[in-house]
C-alpha cells in the first residue's frame, strides 16, 4: 500500500521504519512532506515559504 | 561479439564531430569512415580538438566510401535528397540529420523550405527520428530521418497534451530560446564575437522551419496551428521552448502531473523537472550539456486557462548527434541509453 | 568481481558533488555513504541536479558513518585535521581533497595558513596527490592528499623544467585566470551576478595558499620562488596558468618538445597542445570542463630566454575530483583512466 503525494500524485512508499510526523521527500516532484499515518500511509505537504528571488 | 560498422558523411561540422565523439564511445560500434571534402586526410582533432589523444581517425573524402552496416548523414540541407542513391548503395540502413526527409509531405516541403524536393517518393521511406514518439517503426525501419532541435523539444513538451485532445488546436505559441551552435561552424557576419556576444536576438520571429515538424506530429489528424519564434541568446549549447497553450477544460497540477507521468514515466531520456525549492525548479539548459535529456516542466495559471510548459534540451545531443545515436540504438535491438550515459556537469 | 566500498565525507560541496558524479559510473565502486550535515535525509540530486534520474542516493550525517574501504574528504579547510582520528577509524585509505595534508612542512604550513597545524606528526603518511609525480608513492599509500587546482596546473606546466635544472630558480612568475567554480558554493557579496559577471577581477595578486604547493614540489632541494598571482574572469570550470620562466641556456622550441615529451610521453591525462593552424592552437580550458586532461603548450621568446608555459585544467576535475580518483584508481590496481574516459565537449 502507497500513499499518494497530495501535489503531484505519486505513488509514495513509506521506508519501512517510517514514522508519524517524519519529514520525508516525494522522489518525483521534490516536495517536502509530512507523515500523517504509517497505516494506512498517508502525507500531507509540510509547511513551506515560497522564496521570492524579486528576480 | 560483432560490431556494427558505420560511417559518417559530412563529420566536419559540429553536429558530425558530436556524432563522431558519441560513436567513439560505443561499445557495439566500430568506425569505418569519416568523411569531409574540405578537410580530407587531416586528423580529425584538428576541427574536433576534444577529441586529441581519443583517436587518430583521419577525414576520408566521400569518394572513397565503403560498404558499411550504417551510414550517418551530417550534411547541409538539400545534399542527402540528391544523392540519396549513391548513399543508399553504400549501405543498407541510414540516419540523415539534415532536414531533407523529416517531412512526410512534399507539398509541406516545398511550403517551408521554398523549392521542390528532389525525391518526394522516398519520403514514406523514413521514420520521423524521435523514439519516444516512433520507437516500434525504428525497430525495423532502414532509413530514419533526425528530427530538428527546435522541433524536438517543443514536439515533446507539448506531445502529451495533444495526444490527449487536452488543448486548444489553434492557439498555442512557442517561443525557443536557442545558443550560437545552432547555426552550425560557419562564420557570418552575425557570429562575430563582438556582435554575438550578449545579444537577444529575435532571428526567426516568424516561419522558422521547424513548425512544419511540429505540425506533423502533433496535429492528430487535425488542422491545428503553432505561433513559433526563435530568439538566440548568449549561450553555446542548449535550448529552451515556453510552451503556451490553453486548456480545454480546467485541470489541477495534480493532473497535469499524471499526463505526463503516464506519457514518460518509463523513458530513459525525459525528467520531469518541477520542484519548488532549490536553483534549479524548472528545466535548465546549461545542466543538459553533453547529454541526452529532454527536461520537461510546467506551470498552470491560476488567472486563466493558460498552461505554460517549459522544455529543454542540448541542441547538438537530444536535438542532433544524441537523438540519432538513440534511434541507432533501437535500430539494432541495443539499450537505448547505451553510449548516452552521461548525466551531465554541475556546477558549468 | 568485488567492488570497493566507498563514502564521501562532504558530499554537498562542488568538489564532493563532482566526485560523486564520477564514482556512481565507476565499474568497480560500490558507494556506501554520502555525507553532508545541512542535507541530511534529502536526495543527492536536490544540490546536484545533473544527478537527477542518476540515483535515489540521500545524504547520511557524518555521525552515521559506517566502516568502508575508502574514505573521501571534501571539507572546508581545517576540519579533515581536527577530526583525523575518527576518519581513520571509518576506514584503512582516505583521500583527503582540503589542504590541510598537503605541506610536508609545519612552518610552511603555519606561514601560509596562518596557523598551526594540529596533527604535524600525520603530515609524512599523506603523498602529495599528483600522479604524475608521485605515482609510485601511491600505489601501496593508504593515505594520498589532493593537490589544490591551481598548484596541480602549475606544477604539472613546470614541471621538466625544474627537474632538470633548465630555468633560473628565483625568477618564475605565474598568472592563473580561474572560474567562480573554485570558490565554492557558499554565496558571498562577490558572487552575486551583477557583480561577477564580467569581471577580469584581481583577487589574489599575492601570497596565494596554493604557492606553498609549488614551492614543495619544484624546488628539488634548492631554494626558489615562484612570483603568483590570480585573477578570477568570467567562466564557471576552468584555469588556464600562464606561466614565464627563464632559460638558464638558449633552447630551441625542438628542445622544448623532447623534454616535454619525454616527461609526459605516456601520461593518459597530459596533452602538449602547440599547433600552428586552427582555432585552438593552445591550451583552451572550456574544452577540457568534466575531462580529466591538463594540457600544455609553450612558446620560447626569440628576442630573450624567457619561455611561456601555458598550462590548462578543469578546476573540479584534473584540480581536484578528477584527480582523486585517478590516484584511487592507482591505489587500488585500475587501469588509471577508469571513470575518468569523457574527452570533453566541443563546441562548448
Amino acid at each position: 500500500m502507497n500513499a499518494e503525494c497530495p501535489v503531484c500524485g505519486a505513488q509514495i512508499q513509506l521506508a519501512a521504519d517510517a514514522v508519524q510526523g517524519e519529514l520525508i521527500e516525494c522522489p518525483d516532484c521534490g516536495t517536502e512532506l509530512e507523515v500523517v499515518s504509517v497505516n494506512p500511509p498517508q502525507v500531507k505537504e509540510a509547511p513551506q515559504e515560497e522564496e521570492d528571488w524579486g528576480q | 561479439m560483432t560490431k556494427i560498422k558505420v560511417s559518417i558523411v559530412g563529420a566536419s561540422g559540429y553536429t558530425g564531430g558530436e556524432l563522431l565523439r558519441l560513436l567513439l564511445f560505443h561499445p557495439n560500434v566500430e568506425i569505418n569512415q569519416v568523411t569531409s571534402e574540405s578537410y580530407t586526410g587531416k586528423f580529425v582533432y584538428k576541427v574536433h580538438p576534444n577529441l586529441r589523444k581519443a583517436t587518430q581517425l583521419k577525414f576520408s573524402s566521400a569518394s572513397e566510401l565503403q560498404q558499411c552496416d550504417v551510414l550517418f548523414l551530417c550534411l547541409p540541407h538539400n545534399s542527402s535528397q540528391n544523392k540519396i542513391d549513391f548513399y543508399k548503395s553504400i549501405a543498407p540502413k541510414i540516419i540523415d540529420l539534415s532536414a531533407d526527409f523529416r517531412l512526410k509531405n512534399q507539398d509541406e516541403y516545398e511550403k517551408w523550405y521554398g523549392h521542390k524536393h528532389v525525391r518526394p517518393e522516398l519520403l514514406k521511406e523514413f521514420v520521423y527520428g524521435i523514439p519516444e514518439l516512433h520507437r516500434e517503426e525504428m525497430k525495423n525501419a532502414n532509413y530514419i530521418s533526425s528530427a530538428g532541435c527546435n522541433a524536438t523539444a517543443s514536439i515533446l513538451g507539448l506531445y502529451p497534451l495533444f495526444k490527449n485532445d487536452l488543448v486548444f488546436e489553434d492557439r498555442t505559441v512557442i517561443e525557443v530560446k536557442a545558443g550560437s551552435s545552432e547555426g552550425g561552424n560557419k562564420v557570418n557576419e552575425g557570429s562575430h564575437h563582438p556582435e554575438r556576444s550578449g545579444v537577444v536576438r529575435s532571428y526567426m520571429p516568424t516561419k522558422h522551419r521547424h513548425t512544419a515538424e511540429i505540425l506533423q506530429e502533433l496535429s492528430f489528424g487535425k488542422n491545428i496551428q503553432v505561433h513559433f519564434s526563435a530568439t538566440a541568446i548568449d549561450i553555446v549549447r542548449g535550448l529552451l521552448a515556453t510552451c503556451h497553450v490553453f486548456l480545454k477544460k480546467d485541470l489541477e497540477e495534480k493532473d497535469i502531473w499524471k499526463i505526463y507521468r503516464d506519457a514518460y514515466g518509463n523513458e530513459p531520456f525525459i525528467r520531469i523537472v518541477k520542484e519548488n525549492d532549490g536553483i534549479y525548479r524548472y528545466p535548465e539548459p546549461k545542466l543538459l550539456s553533453g547529454t541526452n535529456y529532454c527536461d520537461i516542466g510546467f506551470k498552470k495559471d491560476e488567472n486563466s486557462n493558460r498552461l505554460v510548459v517549459i522544455s529543454a534540451i542540448d541542441n547538438l545531443m537530444k536535438g542532433a548527434a544524441g537523438q540519432a545515436l538513440q534511434a541507432f540504438n533501437i535500430m539494432f535491438g541495443f539499450d537505448e541509453r547505451t553510449g548516452l550515459e552521461f548525466t551531465g556537469l554541475h556546477p558549468i
